[in-house]
């Protein structure tokens, strides 16, 4: 160590370019073009497709022309589906934020710039394909036109919440809509997503899985195991990276975006990646696509990096203004994914201004009804709303004895204190 | 015990690997459900042999190699239950199962409860653990008490073949999640503490004779395994031997209890043996501060408060890291559990 | 209390961010071993602020954020403590802890036995834990039973502004793994459990006068909170200010003691106190079954046995996980704790 | 599902090539050819050679000549030590297995065929440049000169083993000859030595670290914490993985080698990664030097894979014919890494059979020697060699009085029984 002539080492610690106050300047960034990125037929081997893990896939160009072999060429129909689910996504988020500022419930967070990455990604999966999303993907829910009363009711933790008000607002979970229970814990929903479409392979099923995590997210050990599984017995699942660029204050480099793409990291095991535009709408359905064909066709595994925006803050509890410049969302290079829908639907002719005014108003009026009708089951802010039994059943499918007795202690309790 | 009505076949002398593995077997025989996964579970039949002949008869989609991951094994075994499936991931060792433990611990255990029974993850997790083989730090830890510790978690314990067999079978088809904890010390034969004379096998033991096939042993239910009058020892896994060792040398009186279950736990049993003996000793391989002891501990003064004649003492390993070469140092072996009773019996 | 002869500073008036963050501002200032990291830790100061100007003051390289990845945060915090580093990783809420569990419990806790010396780990991991600010199943939970059952491991809690800042120091500068649990629910107030009133700020309380400078609360010292003659209670953390409530409430002329250390545990000042009320009554936020109660239990009636006049009742959590709405309905409050006391009082 | 005409799902499960009692074929193996890889310098970005996690990079050829760039074009004395620290590396390990199965002591295991993947790699290390290694680097130790009578008093667990019989048999520690504790979880090292590597850079240090684990190793979420922290700090370490084929009963398939190479896991992170033929003792010495050069002047990690063979049982508690062809290592088309050496030091000329016989003679008496020293200080089987004092020592750096208590009454219930 010492007396040898070496230079000094020194720890590289990653830096955003941007912090509070910087003037947001983006002609750094190299914008792909949309359409130029070729589609490989679905059974490509992977080691034939890395180039794509460094690429970005576009179909939207700026004047909201669909362009290039991406072009998931949808029906109308499905198109104004589409907008509208992301539409309602964002209607609901402002007024439930709001609802939680106003002191309503304890907790909510937006899905702000990233709805695309999931109402178009449901849209390209069959209904009955199960999702292990994160805590940011309510857009999987409304675009499988789950009632919001019941995602508000479940916000409230009041008398109609179907998970009895045990779980933190938005950690929804709808078996029906084969939307998996939300964990606070990230990533774990990774490998139960492999672990579900490694069963559906085994019992010769159709059903395909598909998960989702911030690219925050993707350090954790869930993440490797997701892959490393994924990759050993090819299981039919679609791997989602939401790389919205931070992970509460930290930015994407401190998952380890200096160095590579998020999509690489299908490389290191041999697995299928894509990078997308994450506010295109199209891409986004079309790598869907691409991917949930190949899984239906015992091809495998795909991850797909979805290059986003997180436009507001992490969570209510959250500052975004303390760590990052305010500029950086109103200047995102890759626009916002509803208004690049609604100008290629609009370019396409089945849709104007005017409808789109007055869906917005619609979806507006239909959350503030959904909220009334949910508040007529009670808010988190107007007390206990649950049935005090409730606390002890669902630990064990049967109740045992030492949470009966729990169960009447607590009771008795109440008594005591007369509540 | 409880055996069921459907027949349950021939019976058979085995020791507990083989308890272990006719359980499996039989599980997987009446439930194509079943699924078996794990490091080494697959063509090799596991490290211990518990798996031996399964991927054979049963296939590769159902008996399975992994990779050596623990939370994966875990995470994929969750993932595999919500789909319907009902895994048995084997964990190598207990020492091995923190990389997994938040999936066990966040996730399966919780599931139930967080998604108002939407979801649930009946996947029962076997792995060996405890002392006693010269396995070093890594090979013999008993860490059940962090365990039993969760809440939405069962754990199980074994503590002879018949009940390894019955128990195991109760645990794959209990509809929560359980983790199965295998005393791997016992596997061949009960071991009452004296390592310095030769263990006997399985088969000069009754709790050999196995039924061939299909029967339970329900979780959540304490086996008497001594009745006595003056001290009530409280036990599982490979120290219900080195108790019955001890209540046979010293001819103490006392009444021997193997729990089987730690939760949910037969708090009953136990209530109504100390309430008549006046007296209780733990017992657990497992270090002492927050070790399971100090729950049976804490329960019995609650409940036997005014039928205790001594205060319950705890025979356990110590609070150190499980030495290789000084094992039996360690180990809470028959000169351990005598001194205990002595002092417990002359209080 | 003993605070270091070296001059402590001026005292000011802390909540118990602000004095953890000054106990981090002197530890750095001191050493420049010491190193801080963990998600949102550097520019941002951490989500509870714990850290905050800390970057700013010492640095990128010794104040750092991380990739989201317990595991890799212990982990290189045990690679920097062997190079010889001090570091002091952040888990941003102890729920989260279970994916780092592993280097936590099988490296840090063991490297110095298993390695006879030659390596430590002296790190001192900070996370905050504890319910009571509707944080739901996962920014609520109390795990420290599971890290007391860990030998090798120190586990600390402290409950005021004066305690945080002297304990941390004392951690930071410990040559062992310390796990430093932070009640959240009294970051900024001492909270007694009546969810319905406003809770006073730090300032009105005499544990929020902090030194400015270097003094130390040694590990492993209990503290008196209070004198009593009737009932000893044991607690700590925000449990603590529950107590003293009840106490203050009721009139019981109960003697609280706040534990502080869980891990070296101070039995001398717990004993002599019980030695002398008989009667116990233990107190913690955690799921009852195996939590930290247990053991305190079983350490009671083996040490205080023939002066108790009661059963040692322990007041916690239920075996639940933490529930959201039912919050109030779960946590150990006033309720609960002055039946408990009742009981115990009369029997 | 239903009623979709897709078809059925299958699950894929790996199998290895061969199962005990198969004729082993390796016709298939496409041979690279030595010296054909070229070298880049030890500066260029990552992106540049992600081919290299493709290739593998051979020095040695069929006569034992050392061709093309990647020849580190050592010194005679350079390669008679590492052939020696070779050839004793497995005298040793000849000599303690069969001590284990004589009884002397509970477990050993053997690094029969890998040798040069420690051996090779130590030499091309700075002597304080920091080692964290797996179970099977005895190879480091014995390079770096370690006297071989304190790695034997371990295993032993006697009275003169500084681990105080705490560890499993070969779990090493030896702090001054910079070799890290070896813990029996695996993979736990790999986030240490980028912890130790990264403390190093943020000192201005000029030690590097290295860390050393098996293929099925990889799987564990360590792994990922390593590399990913590695990535985002640059941290000046070498993360070998020692490809052996085999991990325990289970063929490398099972960690994701069906799919790609372990090298390119790097390439996922946008790390640096080798793949070396690891029974070609010159390609290890210079795929470390190429990485520790990189890191020592602040270009980052290096994840190398060694493709090697592990020639015996996992261990004394394995019987490997239960699952393997016998064949495989003996037909293994890299050969011997000794053999290999030896021929390419006899072909220069400064070495020959004669020589080479009347060393391994000389190493097997050291051995001997060495053996018959430790066995002064006790063996395990003959009972208990520590003090029992020393159980309680070093779980604190001082003694709490709860463990001076048990200590106590482990003392006084040795008496009782007349012990
Ligand atoms: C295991 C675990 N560690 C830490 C946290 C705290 N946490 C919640 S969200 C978050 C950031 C996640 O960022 P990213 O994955 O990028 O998702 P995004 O919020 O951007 O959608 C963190 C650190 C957690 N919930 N779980
Ligand atoms: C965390 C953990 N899980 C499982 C084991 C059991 N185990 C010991 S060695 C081994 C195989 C390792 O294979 P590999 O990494 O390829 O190394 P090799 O033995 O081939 O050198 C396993 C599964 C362990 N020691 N630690
Ligand atoms: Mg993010
Ligand atoms: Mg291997």
């Amino acid at each position: 160590m010492t007396g040898r002539n070496l230079p000094p080492l020194s720890l590289h610690i990653p830096e955003p370019d941007f912090r509070p106050g910087d003037e947001v300047d983006y002609s750094d960034f190299e914008m792909p073009v949309a359409g130029a990125v070729a589609r490989p037929a679905t059974e490509t081997a992977p080691a034939a497709i890395r180039d794509m893990s460094y690429v970005m896939i576009r179909v939207l160009d700026d004047e909201g022309r669909a362009q290039g072999m991406w072009d998931p060429r949808l029906a109308p129909e499905t198109l104004l589906k589409m907008l509208r689910s992301m539409a309602l996504t964002r209607a609901f988020d402002d007024r439930l934020y709001r609802a939680q500022r106003q002191g309503k419930t304890s907790f909510y967070m937006k899905c702000t710039g990233e709805e695309a990455t999931s109402v178009a990604a449901a849209h390209a999966l069959a209904y009955d394909d199960m999702c292990f999303p994160s805590y940011r993907q309510q857009g999987l829910l409304i675009a499988r036109d789950w009632p919001i009363v019941d995602m508000i009711n479940q916000i409230y933790s009041n008398r109609a919440d179907r998970l009895k008000g045990r779980q933190l607002p938005i950690m929804y979970s709808a078996r029906e809509a084969n939307f998996f229970s939300i964990s606070g814990n990230l990533t774990t929903q990774y490998p139960q997503a492999v672990g579900w479409a490694m069963a559906s392979a085994s019992r010769g099923d159709t059903r395909i899985a598909a998960a989702w995590c911030g690219e925050g997210s993707t350090a954790e050990g869930d993440f490797h195991s997701a892959m490393t599984f994924a990759a050993v017995y090819r299981a039919p699942v679609i791997l989602n990276v939401i790389n919205n660029q931070w992970a509460i204050s930290s930015f994407s480099g401190f998952a380890g975006a200096e160095a590579t793409t998020f999509a690489a990291r299908a490389i290191g095991y041999g697995i299928a990646g894509l990078r997308v535009d994450g506010n295109d709408a199209l891409a986004v359905y079309a790598a869907t696509q691409w991917a949930a064909d190949r899984a239906r066709n015992n091809h495998g595994p795909t991850l797909i990096e979805h290059f986003t925006y997180r436009a507001e803050g992490h969570s209510t509890s959250d500052d975004p203004t303390k760590y990052r410049s305010a500029d950086e969302g109103v200047k995102w290079p890759l626009g916002d994914p509803i208004a690049r829908l609604k100008k290629h639907v609009i370019g396409l002719g089945i849709w104007d201004e005017e409808r789109h005014a007055a869906m917005d108003k619609e979806l507006a009026e239909m959350v503030r009804a959904a909220q009334k009708e949910a508040e007529k089951n009670g808010i988190l802010a107007d007390g206990l709303k649950q049935s005090f039994d409730s606390m002890f059943e669902d630990v064990f499918e049967v109740m045992p004895d030492h949470l009966r007795d729990q169960q009447k202690q607590m009771l008795e309790e109440r008594r005591a204190a007369g509540i | 015990m409880s055996i069921a009505t459907e027949s349950a076949g021939e019976t058979r002398t085995m020791n507990m690997i083989q308890a272990i593995n006719s359980a499996l077997d039989v599980a997987m025989g009446r439930d194509d459900a079943t699924v078996v996964l794990g490091e080494d579970v697959g063509f090799f039949g596991g490290v211990f042999k518990a798996t031996e002949g399964l991927q054979k008869k049963y296939g590769k989609t159902r008996v399975f190699d992994t990779p050596i991951s623990e939370n994966g094994i875990i995470g994929v075994a969750v993932g595999m239950a919500t789909y319907g499936l009902r895994p048995i991931p084997e964990i190598q060792f207990a020492d091995y199962i923190y990389p997994g433990l938040d999936q066990l611990v966040s996730e399966a255990a919780r599931l139930r409860y967080r998604s108002a029974g939407e979801f649930t993850a009946p996947i029962t997790v076997r792995t060996p653990f405890g002392g006693g083989i010269f396995g070093g730090q890594t090979h013999s830890q008993s860490p059940e008490a962090l365990f039993a510790h969760v809440s939405g978690l069962k754990t199980v314990i074994p503590s002879n073949p018949y009940d390894a067999k019955g128990l195991l079978i109760a645990a794959i088809e209990d509809n929560d999640p359980v983790i199965f904890f295998e005393p791997k010390r016992i596997y061949n034969g009960p071991f009452d503490g004296h390592y310095d004379r030769p263990v006997s096998p399985w088969s000069r033991f009754a709790e050999s004779a196995v039924p061939d096939g299909y029967y339970t042993v329900p979780l959540g239910k304490a086996k008497l395994v001594r009745e006595g009058d003056d001290v009530t020892i409280l036990a599982y896994g490979t120290m219900v031997h080195v108790a019955r060792g001890v209540i046979d040398e010293t001819g103490i009186d006392a009444e021997l209890i193997d729990l089987r279950t730690l939760v949910p736990l037969d708090v009953e049993t136990i209530v109504a043996s100390v309430r008549k003996t006046g007296r209780c000793v733990v017992v657990h391989e497992a270090t002492r501060t927050g070790g399971f002891g100090a729950e049976l501990s804490a329960l019995v003064q609650e409940h036997c408060f005014h039928s205790l004649e001594a205060p319950v003492e705890r025979v356990t390993g110590w609070d150190t890291p499980y030495p290789h070469s000084l094992e039996w140092a360690y180990f809470p072996g028959p000169v351990r559990l005598t001194e205990a009773l002595k002092r417990v019996m002359q209080d």
